[in-house]
Order: structure tokens, then C-alpha cells, then sequence
């Protein structure tokens, strides 16, 4: 199939050859073996470049698959009547986002050019200079999309059961294209957070789940609770799922995504992503173990939904410090935000804020403190991370400063961006379903095909 | 000819549908259904928030019988689905005004 | 666990001490590091074949998980009645294939022998002779045999909910073992289609799915519809699938096993690889974005199964081309063939042939589709392409002639042997089940076991 | 993100361009590219390095995704009541397992120290040195973790329906944590059975799946059957599962993770990978081949859950051989499995022993069988593998002798620990629900909360 | 007014249905039931066990008509359903009191 | 003795419940059915072809009280389950001779 290769091939074989006649081909006479040892060392450069290539691919290709991930897990934590709708909002996120980070979010987010310490201009669609030595830009470009879209899925799962098709699309179009690239450039593309403030996320707590998280909460406050949520003394009542095992198998992908999501940020074929991958694996144990040992204390049963958005509380919070810190405080991390989850879920739905799936607990809230853990439990021993100590391992509190701002920086362009986005689509076209429509379930109102038929 | 129907707990099923087999009764349908009734409603918990469910679920078990078969239906029904506490069920009497049979356009008691 | 690869490591180990140590004996005399060299780029050469052996197994793997993905989409799609009638067809499919395609079809499509333009005819049983520079026989025969399954899978969609069980695992071991491999041959086997036409496929549109797609068509046809697909006046009605989610999800692993399918197919790990996971990604998403907009416009509503089937549609249609267009023009191709799909599907039910998936449209018409663009939106400057620029980009129509007889004689090819085929199998034991069966469903009369029980 | 990968690649193209001007160099004084050969070696040993660990990292990932896998095939294999419940417990098995394989499991099972050829009693929490050039520990320890998870999880499947919930935990917790590690050891960490014994179990036929089977066996066996399972005359009846779909879900998953759990156990890159990966797939092909067709015969339908259970059992039983077998000895193992596996259904259910998913049959009987096949069907010129040949092959019956002494080995050692383990907790905590909880479901009295709702 | 309750196959579901409206009847509500009867329940396999099904899926078609449409009800009802096989199903018939139409609160033949 | 059987959309299934509860009817049982009527079948889309469906989701709540309640009944469920388009239901009041308390075997009124 391909004759491109074919030609590596037979000029690597030809160099074998050569390289084996070289002994007696040193006894005669020279300069056969020499051009030889340049290519060899070209070679091995390409291989590199190769094997950084397929390792980040791969990676992107998991985290591609959290797509399907975050499908079930939402349309499992909602009812029967809405499935069909969310699950063609993801679809459609997936979709829409591919072509408009393509088309402006990649460059916004990577992109140099005179304003770069706030958002990239260069780079739209892809017309960019390729550096022969650096990742090949395709697949900087894939993992990166697939990050952004699970920014942009994220915030479905909030805004659940309840809003209008045309007007998720629209923001999530938006999203992908310009809010996630800009604070992502801030972070990730050479902006002020990491290079005035040195604020670090290495694979995204921040960047992608705080992001979406808390666009999320700006969403959910906006459309208001469910139609049932909360009885006539504003008690909250739950509101069931329709399919546990549904909302499993999603939370099961969502993890195995991770592995591509968090060893792949190493964005190259190293060493360091078997680390990673045990600090990301103990993290989310610890985050399950520890929510599923709440529910039991506090509610008197060990519940399977908390337990599952505890071990996604325990990735989320891991995200950020998962290159910088020892099984033992990624085990930590894990075990503080499944807690911090529980009582998030609690508290929002305290204040009437009715997210069905737990979006801004786990996203929002776990990221926020997966990021400043970053600043508590890093050790400049693993060289793939921040590469400085946190505060707990005798680097003093300005790592964690950094967080700080990085934190606040980022909820804080979300909560603008998020209130005039939503406000606008709301004065345009409407947020919400009429009742009616919610009552009787959006699959039916809004695509006309139940999800489950005979 | 009189329907007996009787709403019981789902997991009597079995042994009412027994008790009425041996009592010469073949022919019956069931339907799950929902009930409130004296029996509380339970109240659970999902992701830490309460829900109450009032309509448990239950199993109605329709069976048409001859007039004098009632009691020995009830008695059957009563014997397997009894557990004494709340929640154990009802048993309507309905009188049936005919019946056909499908397959044969039978009529009356001949066709049960 | 692995002693052979112990001693590579070894040896190269010693290389390293050997090499450190050079300098130092290079003061004193020489010999020492001369072979040395002709080690390392036998190291190289071995190293890259490795590579090469990983990245086309995990491929592989992924196209594998396919086979999950044609079951849930399948069932989804189909009745309650007839689920574990389609997922036991699509279990034996591919272990049946797994026998047959090892036993003769690997032979048939890959071995030379005097035919060797129409037939291969050695390497039955795998019994060939090892290239030791060449990509393991192994790791090609399960590439290639998950080829084979994806192309015989395609078949069941179409002719769900009314086959015999015992006529659909006949006809599905003779297309792995036979009819697929033939035509395969022609175009990837050294056939006349590539050596003489100079037709191009890189990753299957025609190969695979347009086989597919048309044995589909020849055995709905022959099948005639499902009972109640036509109401009295031949206006088709529709029969919605039973399980959106189910339907979902295995679209989703679909398009995660395409990142082996299009990727995959360059059988060797070069950076190529990211391009092609581009192009491939982005026409998946032109596909569902074109037909969840044209199901809008047409029929009032956003419809997820047309939107699901889009998706596909767009990434069988960049199957042949994802090695040699651009994004943009993957991007092209994938709109073109989500409409492509909306339509066929419409004139398929119009025509009264019942394909309750929509596998013909999807698989059969963008195929072909997708075959046919490379004649139009190739380019050259894509190495691991067809190296030649198509109508659109300055080519001539040289290239789409030859994509043109391509799609033409596999067409052929698919209707002739579909229709000895399946009519033998009429004759014999009989295509369809009886109509009381077909309206009891296939899973209580030929499995004696429901797919849903409490 | 990754800045000591930038640093290797810097040095890289350093060495890139010194190599090119070496010719120019080499006429003009020497040198220059002495150091530079060693530095090459060096990252070729690197790089060699990095390969294995992405490999073996990306074979861990897919065997990780058992864990949904295993989820899946026995809650589709149960009953909707109890769908909550074994959902709960896989996925604490997962994350309890985690924590206590970090914590002792591994120490026991690859640690060194006075007892090693019994047990090993160093680097608990991980806190071992790294050998520089050897497999990071991170990604030994990951990739023994799902592995050690897996066998955890067998057991549940066979005790579904009617353990409690805090009893599986605490079991759940010593099988990963103990039991499993010790004999473990004895034949992947340096113990007797392989050091004294000679006896060979490449992926885990008896490591992982007969111990996970024999558990399962002891602990199916105290529990007792299920209420309904015996009539009063003794006789089986079936209780048929809930889901076919996502018990065929599962078994595609869990042959997915195959992929990664055989060719993954050659702990290196290799292309041995290529010849494992077709002997598994094979293997699992004959399994279901061999279980649908004894079950048409002997029961008069093509039965898809013996299918599924033939595939699982084909691969159990390829796991311990799959390096060592041709292709052709591996689809006769397959086709045993599959026929073993159906006998040894109907095995246990006529000797009361209540198995719902099959896992004694599947995991327990197919994984001795498999583990003997080796001192069968053995080959020594498959290099991964045992290295030596079978009885079939001429090579006597030593090897199929020590086979047999590690299977009844590991079969003795989990009987006994079973039992004491089992019993331990049958006395303490009691084993099983009382009779009204299993009649209601374990979902409500266990979890509070019902699996599917509207 | 009279209750016509006709416990028919899954299958028919449509055909009766269709009679019904040509006959006039527009009104009916359908629930899905399970059923014991003459017809032998299956005996099935599942991974070599076997097990008995005692309750059929059947479907129940209530509608109900004015007095003088019972026959008409019956025959439409009959007509359609019959297969001559044992499981068919039965047709009773069952008085009703009054009838209330919820939206307009209309009350007896009125409200059908 | 009667039977208020009420058909009701789906939504209006708390409602009534709780209209009932208010009213002083505990006992009570729900059914998931389909019903057919004036309000016409909806024609949806899938995959581009149409089909209608002609029997909509409704909800089925049977209460047996006793006669004095019967109007009560009638007129909880009509409040709360009117919206005043067509579909909002029936309510049919079937004769019950006797009703028996599974778990105590009391009979008549006191059962219920
Ligand atoms: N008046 C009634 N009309 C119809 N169904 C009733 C009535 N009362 C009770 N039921 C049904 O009987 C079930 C059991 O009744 P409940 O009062 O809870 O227990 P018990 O019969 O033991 O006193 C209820 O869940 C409901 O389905
Ligand atoms: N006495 C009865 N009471 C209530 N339902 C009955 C009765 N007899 C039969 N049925 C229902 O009618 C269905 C068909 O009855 P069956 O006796 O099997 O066939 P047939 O009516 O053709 O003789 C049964 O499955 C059951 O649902
Ligand atoms: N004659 C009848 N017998 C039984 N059920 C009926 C009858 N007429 C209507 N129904 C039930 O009542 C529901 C509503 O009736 P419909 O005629 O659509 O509206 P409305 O009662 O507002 O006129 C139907 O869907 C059906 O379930």
C-alpha cells in the first residue's frame, strides 16, 4: 500500500548491507561506512518521530473513544424519555467541534503570532508551517480536537433533559471553536498563564475539565432545575437515571480514554507514560473507594452512581498532576476529590443548581482542585512534570500560587464568556424546552424517535 | 361467571400461579402493575438526594372462573401470596356477563 | 517471560559498553566498533520491523473491535424479537471467517501461483515462506482477516430480522473464504485491477465495503422485504430499530476501529498515519453533520439514525481516499457522501428493497463513492497515497477512469457470484423463514432464547 | 509538556548533523563521531526501551478494559435485579484491587527475599529499585494489577445473585491482595514451580484464570444454589439472563482485551506479538465454533450464550500455550475448550453447584486444560514460547508432567485457601443474603437503587 | 355499556385493531400480558438447561362499546384474531356502570 | 362496591395520584398501556420513511371504592387530570361484588 515506505525500507536494508561489508570495505579503502553512520542517526530521528507520532495517535484515538464514553454515561444518569436527544448532542458536539477547531479553534489555541500571549493567530485550517522534526501537525491537531471535544461534551451532561437542540449546538460550535481554544492558549500555547504566571496543567484539569465544568454551571444555572427536582418546599427530589449499567459501561470507557488522555500529553514515545498512567489508574481507585465509602456512611447504602462519579472525580483531579507526583499522593488526590464530589453533588443541589449527571462536581470542582494539587503535592523528582516541589515536599507556596491564579483566571473567563454566550442564545432563540416539551420527554418533541421501541 | 383478580407481590407469581394450577384453575393472565396502597411508599437514595417511590411494584393475576369455582380460587390465592404483613394484596370479584372463545367462537362457562 | 528478547537486549547492551569503551580503544588499535555498526543497523532494521509488527497488530486490533460495533449498530437497529438472532450471526461470521479466511481466502487474495492476475493459490493454512525483513505472515493474516470480516458483517444488516440462520452461515463462510478474497486479489493482491488498470484503493471503500454492500443488496433483493415493511398500497413504513443507544454505540466503536481500518492500511508505522486519522475523522464528521442537516430539512426533525448512518457514511467514503486528499477535501467527501446515503437510502425503500440498517446505501453506494473521489480529489504531494493528482487537482481523468472499471468490475463481480450465491442457497435450504416465525421473531424459533428476560 | 523528551531529541538531531558532516570532519582530523556511535547505541537501547514499555502500557490499557468487559457478560448473564449489585462489585474489585496489589500484592508476587521461592517479601508500595534498563516497575506493576483484577473478578460471576455485598469486598480485597499473588509467584515470580518444576504458563491459563476459576468453585459451592435453580425433584432449571446484547458486549470486550493480555504477557516489543495474537484468535473461534455447534446438536438450537462461553473458553485455554502452539494446534485447543467447557456446564449444574456466568467452566476447567496443552501441542520453535516440544511434537512427557504438578499445585493451593477464606467469612459476616433479600434483588435491599427505571 | 376484553396474541395486535376501527370502534386501550392457559407453555434452553415458560406474551385489547356493538365487537374481534390453533385467547364480557369522558366530563354513552 | 378505572396521559400519573390521596383514595394500582381514540395517532419519521403510531402511550389507574366515594373519585381524577384536548382519557365504572384482603382475609368494604 504504501511505496513511500517501501523506499525507508530498502534504503534501510541496503544500509544493513553496506554496514556488514564495512569490515572489509575498511581494509581496502574508506568512506563507505561513513554517509552510512549519518543515516543511521537520521533514522533513528525518524523513528523517534514515528514512534512519538503512533504513541500520541493511539493516545488520541482513546481519548476519542471517551465520546462514546460521555454518551452513555449521560444518557445512563437520565430518563428513558430524553436519551435520544443526548445522545445526538453528542454526536453532534463530536461532529460540529471536529470542523470548527479545524477551522479556528486549533489556531486560536496554538497559533503565535502578535497577541500571542492571549490567543494564537495563525494556523486556521490547518495552514501551517510543518516542522520536519517536530510531531507531525495532523496528529497535534487530532489529539488536541479530541480534547476539546470533551470539554464541549462535558457541559451536555449538565444541561441535561431540558434543553433546546438548536441552541446546544450553537454553543457547543462555540465552545470548541473559540472559548475552550482561548483559555487553552493561556496554558498550553504559550499564553500569560504559563509563561508570565508558570501555572502548569499538564493534561488538562484545568484546561479541559474546569473549562468545561464550569461553562457547565453557567448553563445549568441558567436553564434552572428540571421540571420535579425540587418539591413545593424546594426539597430536592432525585430524579433516577434510566440505566445504571448504561451509565457504567460509559464511566468504564471514560477510564480507559484516560490513559490516552493523561500519558499521552507526554506528546511523545517516553518512559515517563508508565508512571503516568499508575498515577492516573490509583487516583481514580482512590476516588471511587473513597465516594462509595461516603454514600455508604452518610446515606447508609454504597451507591453505584456515586461510585462511579467518584472514580471519574479521582481522573479529573489526577489529570493536571499525574506527571508530577508518586503513586501515594495520586492515591491522595484520589481519595480528597471523591470526597469533594460527594459533597459538591450535595451542595449544588442545596442551591438549586440541577445538574443530572454531576458535571461541575466532577469536572468543575475536581479539576479546580486536582490543578492547585499540582502546587501541594508535586516532586521535581519526576521529570515529566512541573519539575519543581510542591508545598508538601519543601517547594514552598509559589508553585501553588501559580494554581491559584490559574484557577481563578480560567473560572473567571468561563463565567463571563459562559453568561454572554448563554445569554445570548437565550434572548435569541431560548434556552429551554417549553414544559410541555420537557414533560413529555425530548426525544419524541425534538427528534420524533424514542430511543427504546419493541 | 366471575373474575377473580388479584394483585399480589411480584415474587408470590410462581406460587399463586401453582396453587391455582393444582387447584384445577389453568387459565389466567398477569400484568405488572404499580400500587400504592397501606404499604409505605420506600423512600431511596441516589447520588445522596431522596426519592420516594409510592407505586411499588406489584402482579395482577386475572383468572375468569365459574361461580362456584370462586372461593376455592381465593382460598388458593390466599394460601400462596399470604406473608401477614402490609403489602400482601387484594383479591376484586368482577362479574363476567359472558365469554368467547377465539379459536372456536365458544360461548359461556364452555368457553373458559 | 519472553527469553529472545532477553538476549537482544543483552547484545545490545554490550554494544553500548562496547561503543563507550570505543574511544578508548580506538587510542589503542582498531576492529572493535566495525561491526558494531553493521549490528546497529541491523538493530535499526529489526527495531523498525517491531514497529512496523506493533502498530499494523494494534490496527488490527482495533478493526477487530469493529465486529462489536456491526453487532450493536445491527441490533440496534433491528427489533427486540430478532436481537440475539443478529448477534449470533455476527459471532459466527467472524469466527467462521477466522477458520475459512485462514484455511483458503488468506491464499486466494494474497498468494501468487500462475493465475496470479485473477486468483492467488498458495500460503493455504499460512503455510508460506517468511520474509525476515518483511512485516510476520501473522500479523498480516489477522489484518487482513478482519478486513475480510468487516466485509462479510456488512451483509447481515441488510438481510436482518427474516434469514435462516443455518443459509446465512453458509453464504457468510463462502464470502470470507471466497468471493471476498477474488476480488480483493485483484486490487490488493497483485491483481489485474491494480497491475494493469491502475486502480486505486487504499483502505477498502470497494475492497471491503462495496463487497459488502453489494452481496447486501443481491441478498435483500432476493430476500425480499421484511413483513410489514410495505403497507397495502407499497408505501413503505418504517420499522424503528429497537435500541437507539445500542445503535449508538456501536457506531461509536465503528468509527474508533477506522482509526485502524484507514491508518492501519499503510501496514507500516510512519508518520503517515496521522494524516490519514485527520482525513478520516473529519469526513466522519462531514458525513453526520450533512446528513443530520438534510434529515432536518427534509423531514422536519434531526434524526439520530440518519445522523449515525451519516457518520459512517463518511468514513466508508474516505476509506479509499484518506492516504491521498487533503482535510478539506475530506471534508468534501464526507458531505458528499452524507447525502449520498440520505438519498440512496430513500430510493432503496422506494424500490422495495428492504435493507433495515441501511447497510446497501451505507457500505455499497459511498463505497463506490469514495473510490470514485480519489479519481477526483487526489493529489500527489500525499506520499502515502496513489502519488498521482486527481480531475480536480490537475490530473486528467486518467485516475477516475481507472477508479471508474474498478468500481464497475467489482460490482459485477458482487452480482454475479452474489446471485449464484444466494440463489443456490434458495434453492438448497432455503433463504427465509417462514412467515410465522418471521412475526414471532427469529430469536425464540431459531435460538429458543429472548434477548431480554427480567 | 514533556521537557526531558526535549532535551533526547535535541541530542538527537545534534548527532544528526554531526554525523553529516562527518565525511567533511573525517578528512580534516577525527573524533568527532567516535562518542557519537556510542550515543547512538545508547538510544537505541532507549528507544528499544521505550517501545516495550508502550507496548506493554497499551496491552495493560486493553486489559484493563476486561474489567468492563467482565461487568458486562455477568450482569447480562444475571438477572435484572441484581444488575446494580454485580455492577458495584466489579467495579469495586477493580479499585480495591489497585490499592491492595500496590500495597502487598505485588511485593508478594514479583518480590525477591528469603522465602522466594515461596513468596516475595520486598517492594511493597512500589518501593523497589528501578533497574535503568529494564521495564519501568510503573508499567510492571500496571500490567500485573489487571491482570491480578482480572482473577478478582472471575469469582464474582460464579457467587452473582446472592453473596453480600460486604463480604465481597472483603474477599474481593484478600484474592488480589494474597491469595493470588502467592501462587503467582510461584510461576511468573521466581518460585518453585518454575524454577524446580519447569512448569510454563506464558499469559495466565492457570495464573490468572484457574485461580480466579477455583475460587469461584469453592466459593459457588459454600453459597449453595440459587433460590429456583433445582426444582423439588433436583432438577436444573435455567434462569436465563437479562441481556443477550450486553452479555455479547462483553465477550467482544473481553476478547479485545485478549489482545493486550496475550501478546502483551511477551513483556517486550516484539514481533512475536504477531504469531500470539493469531494463535489467540484462532483458538477463541474454535471455542465458539465447537460450543454452538455441540449445542445445536445436543440441544436442539444454535444457543448464543454457549457461543459466547465457547469464545471465552477458547481463550482461556490459548492463554497458557498461545506463544508455543502453531496456529493449527491452536484451533484444536480451541475446539477442546469449547467442548470442555459445554460438558463442564452441565457438570455442575447436575452436581448442584450453581454457576451463573459459567465461570468455573470457563475460567477453572479451560484453564487447566490449556496449561496442559502446553506440555501437548508445544513447539520449541516458536521462540516466545516454552521453548521446548510437546508430547504431540516428540518431546516427551516431562514437560506435560510438570504441567500437570502446576495445575493440581494451583488447584490444591485455592481449595484450601478458599476455604479457609470463605469460611472465615461464612463464620463472621455471613456469605449470603437472607432468602427475601435474593427474592427482591440485590439492587434494592443491597444498593437502593434499581438498575433500569424510566 | 359493556367491557369487551379480548386477550389475543402479539401478533394479531394490528389485525384486530384494524377490524375494530372498520367495524367502528375507534376507542380501545392494549396492555401486554402473560398468559396460561391450554396452550402449553414452551420449554426452552439456555446453555443446556432448560427452563419452562408458564406465561405466554399475550397482548389484551379492552374497549368499551355501546350494547348493541358487543357483536359487532366480537365478530370484528374473532375475525381477525383466529388461527384455529390452541392460544388464541378469549373475549369477556363485562358490564359497566356509567362511563366519564375526562376532558368535557361528558357521562355515559356520550363519553365513549 | 365499584371500580373507578381511569385512562389518563402518562404525566398525569402524580397528579391523580396525589388528587386521590387528598380525596382520601390510598389503594390504588397503575398500568402502563396503549390507547387508541379520537385523539389521533402521531406520524413520525425514521430514517425518512414514515410510520404512525396508532396506539399512544397512556396510563391505566384502577381504584375499586366504595359507592358513596365514587363520585369523589370522578372528580379528583377529572381536576387533576383535564387539560382539555383531546386525549385526556375515560373513566370506566365497572361493578365489583366483593373484595377480599390477602393478608387478612377480611371481605366486603373493610377490605379495601
Ligand atoms: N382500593 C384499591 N383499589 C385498587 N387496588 C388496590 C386498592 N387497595 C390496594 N390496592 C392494591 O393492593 C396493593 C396492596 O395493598 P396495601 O393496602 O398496600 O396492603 P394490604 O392489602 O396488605 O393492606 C396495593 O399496592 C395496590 O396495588
Ligand atoms: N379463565 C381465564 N381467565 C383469564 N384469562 C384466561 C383464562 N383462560 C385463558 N385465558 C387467557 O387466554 C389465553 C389463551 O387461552 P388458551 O386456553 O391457551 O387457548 P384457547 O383460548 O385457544 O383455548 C391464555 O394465555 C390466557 O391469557
Ligand atoms: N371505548 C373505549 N374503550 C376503552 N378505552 C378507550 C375507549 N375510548 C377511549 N379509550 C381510551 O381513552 C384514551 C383517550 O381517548 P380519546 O378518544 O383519544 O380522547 P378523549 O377521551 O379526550 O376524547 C384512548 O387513548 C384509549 O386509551
Amino acid at each position: 500500500m504504501s511505496t513511500s515506505r517501501r523506499t525507508v525500507i530498502v534504503a534501510g536494508l541496503l544500509l544493513v548491507f553496506a554496514a556488514l561489508l564495512a569490515p572489509t570495505a575498511m581494509a581496502q579503502g574508506e568512506a563507505v561506512e561513513l554517509p552510512t553512520e549519518g543515516q543511521m542517526a537520521l533514522q533513528l530521528a525518524d523513528m523517534q518521530r514515528t514512534m512519538d507520532t503512533l504513541w500520541v495517535l493511539l493516545a488520541g484515538i482513546l481519548v476519542f473513544f471517551m465520546q462514546a464514553g460521555f454518551a452513555y454515561v449521560e444518557a445512563g444518569f437520565t430518563r428513558a424519555k430524553n436519551a435520544t436527544n443526548i445522545l445526538t448532542k453528542n454526536l453532534m458536539d463530536f461532529v460540529a467541534g471536529t470542523i470548527s477547531y479545524w477551522a479556528v479553534g486549533f489556531a486560536f489555541m496554538f497559533g503565535g503570532g502578535a497577541a500571542s500571549l492571549f490567543i494564537g493567530l495563525d494556523g486556521f485550517f490547518l495552514n501551517k508551517e510543518q516542522d520536519p522534526e517536530a510531531l507531525p501537525i495532523a496528529v497535534e491537531y487530532f489529539f488536541q480536537l479530541v480534547f476539546a471535544a470533551t470539554a464541549a461534551t462535558i457541559v451536555s451532561g449538565a444541561m441535561a433533559e431540558r434543553t433546546k437542540f438548536k441552541s446546544y449546538l450553537f454553543y457547543s460550535i462555540f465552545i470548541t471553536g473559540v472559548i475552550y481554544p482561548i483559555s487553552g492558549h493561556w496554558i498550553w500555547g504559550g499564553g500569560w498563564l504559563a509563561e508570565k504566571i508558570g501555572m502548569h496543567d499538564f493534561a488538562g484539569s484545568t484546561v479541559v475539565h474546569s473549562v468545561g465544568g464550569w461553562l457547565a454551571l453557567v448553563g445549568a444555572w441558567m436553564l434552572g432545575p428540571r421540571i420535579g427536582k425540587y418539591d413545593e418546599n424546594g426539597k430536592p427530589r432525585a430524579i433516577p437515571g434510566h440505566s445504571l449499567p448504561m451509565a457504567a459501561l460509559g464511566t468504564f470507557i471514560l477510564w480507559l480514554g484516560w490513559f490516552g488522555f493523561n500519558p499521552g500529553s507526554t506528546l511523545a514515545a517516553t518512559v515517563d507514560i508508565a508512571h503516568i498512567a499508575v498515577t492516573t489508574n490509583i487516583a481514580a481507585a482512590g476516588g471511587a473507594v473513597m465516594a462509595i465509602v461516603l454514600a455508604w456512611g452518610l446515606y447508609g447504602k454504597p451507591d453505584l452512581a456515586l461510585g462511579l462519579n467518584g472514580a471519574l472525580a479521582g481522573l479529573v483531579g489526577i489529570t493536571a498532576p499525574c506527571a508530577s507526583v508518586s503513586p501515594t499522593s495520586a492515591l491522595l488526590i484520589g481519595l480528597i476529590c471523591g470526597a469533594a464530589m460527594v459533597g459538591s453533588v450535595a451542595f449544588f443541589d442545596r442551591i438549586r443548581i440541577d445538574d443530572p449527571v454531576g458535571a461541575i462536581s466532577v469536572h468543575g470542582v475536581c479539576g479546580a482542585i486536582g490543578t492547585l494539587c499540582v502546587g501541594l503535592f508535586a516532586e521535581s523528582r519526576f521529570g515529566a512534570g512541573v519539575g519543581q516541589d510542591g508545598l508538601f515536599f519543601g517547594g514552598g507556596a509559589g508553585l501553588l500560587g501559580s494554581q491559584v491564579i490559574g484557577v481563578l483566571a480560567v473560572l473567571a473567563w468561563c463565567l463571563v464568556t459562559g453568561f454572554i454566550l448563554f445569554g445570548a442564545i437565550k434572548k435569541i432563540i431560548g434556552l429551554r424546552v417549553d414544559a410541555q416539551e420537557e414533560i413529555e420527554g425530548l426525544d419524541i418533541t425534538e427528534h420524533g424517535a424514542a430511543a427504546y421501541n419493541y | 361467571m366471575t373474575r377473580v383478580e388479584a394483585i399480589i407481590r411480584p415474587s408470590k407469581l410462581d406460587a399463586v400461579r401453582e396453587a391455582l394450577d393444582q387447584a384445577g384453575i389453568t387459565g389466567m393472565s398477569a400484568t405488572e402493575i404499580r400500587g400504592a396502597g397501606r404499604q409505605k411508599g420506600t423512600t431511596e437514595r441516589y447520588r445522596g438526594s431522596e426519592y420516594t417511590i409510592n407505586l411499588l411494584p406489584k402482579m395482577k393475576i386475572d383468572t375468569v372462573v365459574r361461580d362456584e369455582q370462586v372461593e376455592t380460587a381465593i382460598e388458593a390465592i390466599t394460601g400462596a401470596a399470604q406473608t401477614g404483613e402490609v403489602g400482601d394484596g387484594k383479591i376484586f370479584l368482577i362479574p363476567v356477563a359472558d365469554t368467547v372463545r377465539i379459536r372456536t367462537g365458544e360461548r359461556g362457562e364452555d368457553a373458559l
